[in-house]
């Protein structure tokens, strides 16, 4: 009536499945999706991150001149799609769990930049590491309808001032150009 | 007596360390996720009974409350009437990243009710989405810790 | 305990309840101790899902649907993508869909361990459920290996997978799989054989084929009494056409034929899983994707608790127009009030749990039920106060 | 003159078979019991001294005393319960023959004092005011009825055997005549279905079953209300233990009191294992679904002893 139930429970009584949990490392497989971190050498603080992040864990803070971009666990979904969607993997989701703590804001990563200020209006806008890679790819990829120092204007004028230059029409030329060379690059 | 005192003291430290027991309130809006995770630390693969932690049924029986979930206005009240249960000393476990912040819900949604930390006090936080069973058992730990100073403040 | 009318009195189940994982509140009228009516309040967890879809890019969604559920957490990702995909007419790559069966089934797995263990834990059967919870961590393990992560699957995408099997992974999951398929076959036997089990469980809760059929329940629920139907053969998703499988049925309509259906259910997902690892095709992972335009489709998936719709409607933004859950708690908890009527007490929460209510699934929904005028939930006012501000 | 046998009574009541010995001791089964329930379901399990860990926590808990509940019985009942069977177990035979304060008839007081509990769990969880505590109180109360008859008719076979209503009686009677064990095979059988019921573990553990009415009659209990019922709890297991011993296994009696008692202890951690074993493997009944083994089943042969040994036929 109880043969089998018995049986197995003897089993288990010989070898129980329990883990020497605090002893031993707990299992992680190799791509396992913990809490992510910011490399901030590779980092180039584009964003990316931020808006792709399904739970808004990733703010992004200009301050001083300055760009933070924070992590913050205590939102995180850790689904990964930072990862997925950083150009330059600099953010990378640790095979390690979050540590419980008596302070939710610590579980926190953060990486702060230098950015390059406008040119005509003087707000920040852009951080430089982001620009040199902007720089490099498009001189990589259309060096030959873009010449470097026109590259280094568009990177040194903000959005707002580019939208006022190009009502200039030398200027627009220009940016129809590299639009049209660039969609299938970009997209 | 000092010295009577201090093994007493010392017998009160060690029994909240050796025993305790967990109350699993979900607050509300919640996907099951953390109290799937909660409910596999009991079996056998993690067996918190080992460390003399167990799951107690009735809120008046325990010592730590484990709040998992996203606070919801329908449920606030409720939440707020079991963690008074609870007798003192007591520690509240804040699971997963809806407790602590309402990750992908957002906090500003119509049904919601702010985080858990806004409505009772809470003691740890455990990150994750939901966290592995270890460091639901480390964020344990962690409350035994908070609750045990508190021993150690009230003698 | 409160008297209500005569000998009757009415018993609270829940919110707070240590047979229910999720908050819901049922009262129960007993007679004595034999139920003669019943009232269920769900609610609780109602997080205005569906609103918050409608605010966010069609990427954004995936990660939110997947937090509708825990434990079918991978069920409604994929019923979401197929409406999508459905929707802006996207051809999955068929490598894509294979792994995506692979999950699809692994979550049934376990889920149907996970809700096996809690029904035992009902009946106050702990062996049995620390036993099932065992032998779960095997497909925990391939779920964590196959995903990274153990609740929240996070692999299906728009158009495709975000991770792919190979083959070292393949030759895993099959070693996990041989001891799931050992551990199934056991709790098989022993429920079988075990005759307190059947005391317990069968001739409780019944729900006959015509009152299944009045109810419109679905899933092993309504395979238990004695209903033939299972989307993965009725309408084939994901390339289901592909596998060959049983539809278990059972005809005992008790709570006994809802765990022998679920049990044997999971020999047949093992089995598909099985099939999908063997005849995995090359290929790639994702779809190109289009840009949106004006259309609409649902998306029907088989869900560890039974048939799951998504219905999106999209426009010429990257933000769906409306999204629609119907879960399938949301058609399987009415049923419970003709399974309570004319049981015992006792056998309330394994009645309960045996349509696997969750709950967190069914309270998007609720928001209709509780507008018609209920006046005890604080829950109306204050959405009406959250208009006034805005 | 009068001191030493003043402090022997003391001693007693305090060490050995008493409150030291006996809080020690029920820990350590009950701590095995759950050794062997964790190690059954694939567990380690928990560390030798939890059951008193767990028992000075909830001594120096706060204790909250509901609004709704009436307080005197709500204090008086976990009290009584603990008073009922720390009596009883001093009428246990801890010293292999004898018993601390044994005299003629003590097996009677003995069974009624281990009816005690029982009321004063009924009488606390009804006093506690909550639905879960009053449905728990029926229960019990109902597990009692089904549970009595067949207690008491084995527990009356053995003493219509051994011609003898005291504990020393009935053990000496098996140590000439070897262990009512195997001379009333039925009526043992009858007597742990009995006392399986009577500790309230599975199949019988419906008065506080967890999923159903949460913790039954204990409900409401916090602090050290609560760990009196636990240590009721661990008397109980104590007790059933060594009245199961006492009645049906008090066979090898050597002489020597050290010795008597230990093998006392072995045959009262056996009997308890035997229960553990009984629990593990089983779900929890319906209330109604109770009575059949334990009125059909263990009644029926608790009776065909009984009628065995009024007959004459038992050898």
């Amino acid at each position: 009536m109880k043969s089998s139930i018995v049986k197995e429970a003897l089993k288990y009584f010989v070898n129980p499945v329990t883990e020497a949990f605090p002893a031993a490392k707990p299992y992680f497989p190799k791509k396992y999706r913990g809490p992510p971190v910011y490399d901030q050498d590779k980092c180039m603080g584009c964003t990316a991150c931020a808006h792709v992040c399904p739970a808004d864990a990733i703010t992004v803070i200009v301050k001083d001149g300055k760009r933070a971009l924070e992590v913050w666990y205590g939102k995180c979904t850790f689904c990964a799609r930072c990862e997925e969607s950083c150009p330059v993997d600099a953010i990378h989701l640790m095979e390690e769990f979050g540590i419980p703590s008596e302070d939710k804001l610590v579980f926190k990563s953060t990486v702060t930049h230098d950015m390059v200020k406008c040119r005509l209006c003087g707000k920040p806008f852009i951080t430089i590491k982001h620009a040199e890679w902007v720089k490099k790819n498009l001189l990589e990829k259309m060096s030959d309808v873009i010449g470097s120092e026109e590259i280094d204007f568009f990177l040194t004028v903000c959005r707002d001032c580019r939208h006022e230059i190009e009502n200039i029409p030398g200027f627009r030329k220009l940016l129809i150009r590299v639009l049209i060379k660039g969609e299938k690059v970009w997209v | 007596m000092g010295l009577k005192k201090c093994f007493l003291c010392s017998l009160a430290k060690w029994a909240r360390k050796k025993s305790v027991w967990l109350y699993h309130a979900p607050a509300g809006g919640l996907c099951n996720g953390c109290d799937i995770e909660i409910a596999a630390a009991i079996t056998p693969r993690y067996d918190v009974e080992r460390f003399g932690i167990l799951l107690a049924p009735s809120p008046r029986h325990a010592d730590v409350i484990l709040v998992a979930g996203q606070m919801t206005k329908h449920s606030k009240e409720r939440l707020l009437r079991v963690y008074q249960q609870v007798p003192e000393p007591k520690a509240v476990v804040a699971i997963g990243s809806c407790a602590i912040s309402g990750n992908i819900f957002t906090t500003d949604n119509y049904p919601v009710a702010g985080t858990v930390d806004q409505v009772i006090p809470v003691d740890v936080y455990v990150p994750g989405c939901p966290p592995k069973p270890e460091a639901i058992i480390l964020g344990v730990v962690k409350a035994i810790e908070k609750l045990e100073k508190r021993t150690a403040e009230s003698i | 305990m409160e008297k209500v009318e005569g000998k009757i009195c009415s018993i609270p189940i829940g919110p707070y309840h240590p047979a229910l994982e999720e908050i819901a509140f049922y009262k129960v009228y007993v007679e004595g101790e034999r139920i003669v009516d019943a009232f269920i309040k769900p609610g609780f967890s109602h997080r205005g899902i569906e609103k918050l879809a409608m605010q966010r890019s069609y990427h954004r969604n995936i990660q939110l649907f997947e937090r509708v559920c825990g434990i079918c957490s991978d069920a409604h990702t994929t019923a979401y993508c197929v409406a999508v995909e459905n929707c802006l007419k996207i051809n999955v790559p068929k490598r894509a869909q294979y792994i995506r069966v692979v999950e699809h089934e692994a979550n049934r797995i376990h889920s149907h361990l996970l809700w096996f263990g809690v029904a035992m834990h009902a009946i106050g059967f702990d062996t049995l459920f620390m036993h099932s919870w065992a032998i779960r961590e095997a497909i925990m393990d391939v779920v964590e290996t196959l995903t990274g992560n153990r609740v929240n699957y996070s692999v299906n995408t728009i158009g495709g997978v975000r991770r792919d099997i190979t083959p070292e992974l393949a030759k895993y999951i099959e070693e996990k799989l041989k001891i799931v398929e050992k551990g199934t076959l056991y709790l098989i036997k022993t429920v079988k054989e075990d005759e307190t089990i059947k005391a317990r469980t069968s001739e409780v809760g019944i729900l006959t084929k015509e009152e299944a059929r009045k109810y419109c329940v679905v899933g092993p629920t309504a395979r238990a009494s004695g209903i033939d139907e299972d989307i993965r053969k009725d309408d084939p998703y994901i390339n289901y056409e592909d596998f060959e499988f049983e539809v278990c049925i059972e005809d005992t309509c008790d709570v006994y034929g809802r765990i022998m259906v679920r049990l044997r259910e999971t020999l047949e997902s093992i089995k598909i899983v099985r099939q999908a690892l063997k005849n995995m095709p090359e290929g790639r992972l994702i779809a190109d994707l289009p840009y949106p335009f004006p259309s609409e489709d649902v998306g029907r998936v088989e869900a560890p608790r039974g048939e799951l719709i998504y219905y999106v409607k999209s426009n010429y933004t990257n933000i769906p127009e409306r999204v629609k859950v119907r879960t399938p708690t949301f058609v399987n908890l009415p049923a419970t009030k003709p399974m309570l009527l004319g049981d015992k007490l006792a056998d309330a929460p394994q009645i309960i749990i045996s349509i696997d209510p969750c709950l967190t699934c069914n309270d998007r929904l609720v928001i209709v039920d509780l507008r018609s005028g209920c006046e005890k939930t604080v829950f109306l006012q204050d959405l009406i106060k959250g208009r006034v501000k805005l | 003159m009068y001191i030493v046998p003043l402090l022997t009574i003391l001693a007693e009541i305090l060490i050995y078979p008493g409150l030291m010995f006996s809080i020690l001791f029920g820990g350590i089964i009950v701590w095995m019991y759950r050794k062997v329930r964790a190690r059954l379901q694939g567990r380690r399990g928990p560390p030798w001294y939890q059951t008193y860990a767990d028992i000075f926590k909830l001594l120096i808990k706060e204790t909250i005393i509901p609004l709704r509940a009436w307080k005197a019985g709500f204090i008086a009942a976990p009290t009584i319960s603990f008073a009922a069977l720390f009596a009883a177990i001093l009428l246990l035979p801890f010293f292999g023959r004898e018993s601390a304060l044994g005299f003629l008839g003590d097996a009677i007081v003995l069974l009624y004092l281990l009816t005690i509990p029982t009321f004063a769990l009924t009488f606390g969880g009804m006093a506690s005011g909550s639905p879960y505590g009053i449905v728990g109180s029926g229960r019990e109360a109902s597990l009692h009825v089904w549970y009595e008859l067949p207690l008491w008719l084995s527990a009356a076979t053995v003493f219509a055997l051994a011609n003898s209503i005291s504990i020393s009686g009935i053990v000496e009677e098996q140590a000439l005549h070897g262990p009512f064990a195997i001379r009333l095979p039925l009526a043992f059988i009858a007597f742990l279905i009995a006392a399986q019921a009577k500790l309230a573990k599975r199949p019988f553990d419906i008065p506080h079953a967890e999923t159903e009415i949460v913790a039954g009659p204990y409900t409401e209990y916090s602090g050290s209300l609560r760990a009196l019922f636990e240590l009721s709890e661990v008397f109980k297991w104590l007790a059933v233990s060594a009245l199961a011993t006492t009645l049906f296994l008090g066979w090898p009696l050597i002489g020597n009191t050290i010795v008597d008692a230990l093998i006392f202890m072995v045959k009262v951690v056996f009997f308890a294992l035997i229960f553990a074993f009984i629990d593990i493997i089983n779900p929890r009944l319906r209330i109604e679904q109770a009575g059949w083994p334990l009125w059909k089943i263990a009644t029926a042969l608790a009776l065909i002893d009984t009628i065995r040994v009024y007959v004459g036929l038992v050898i």
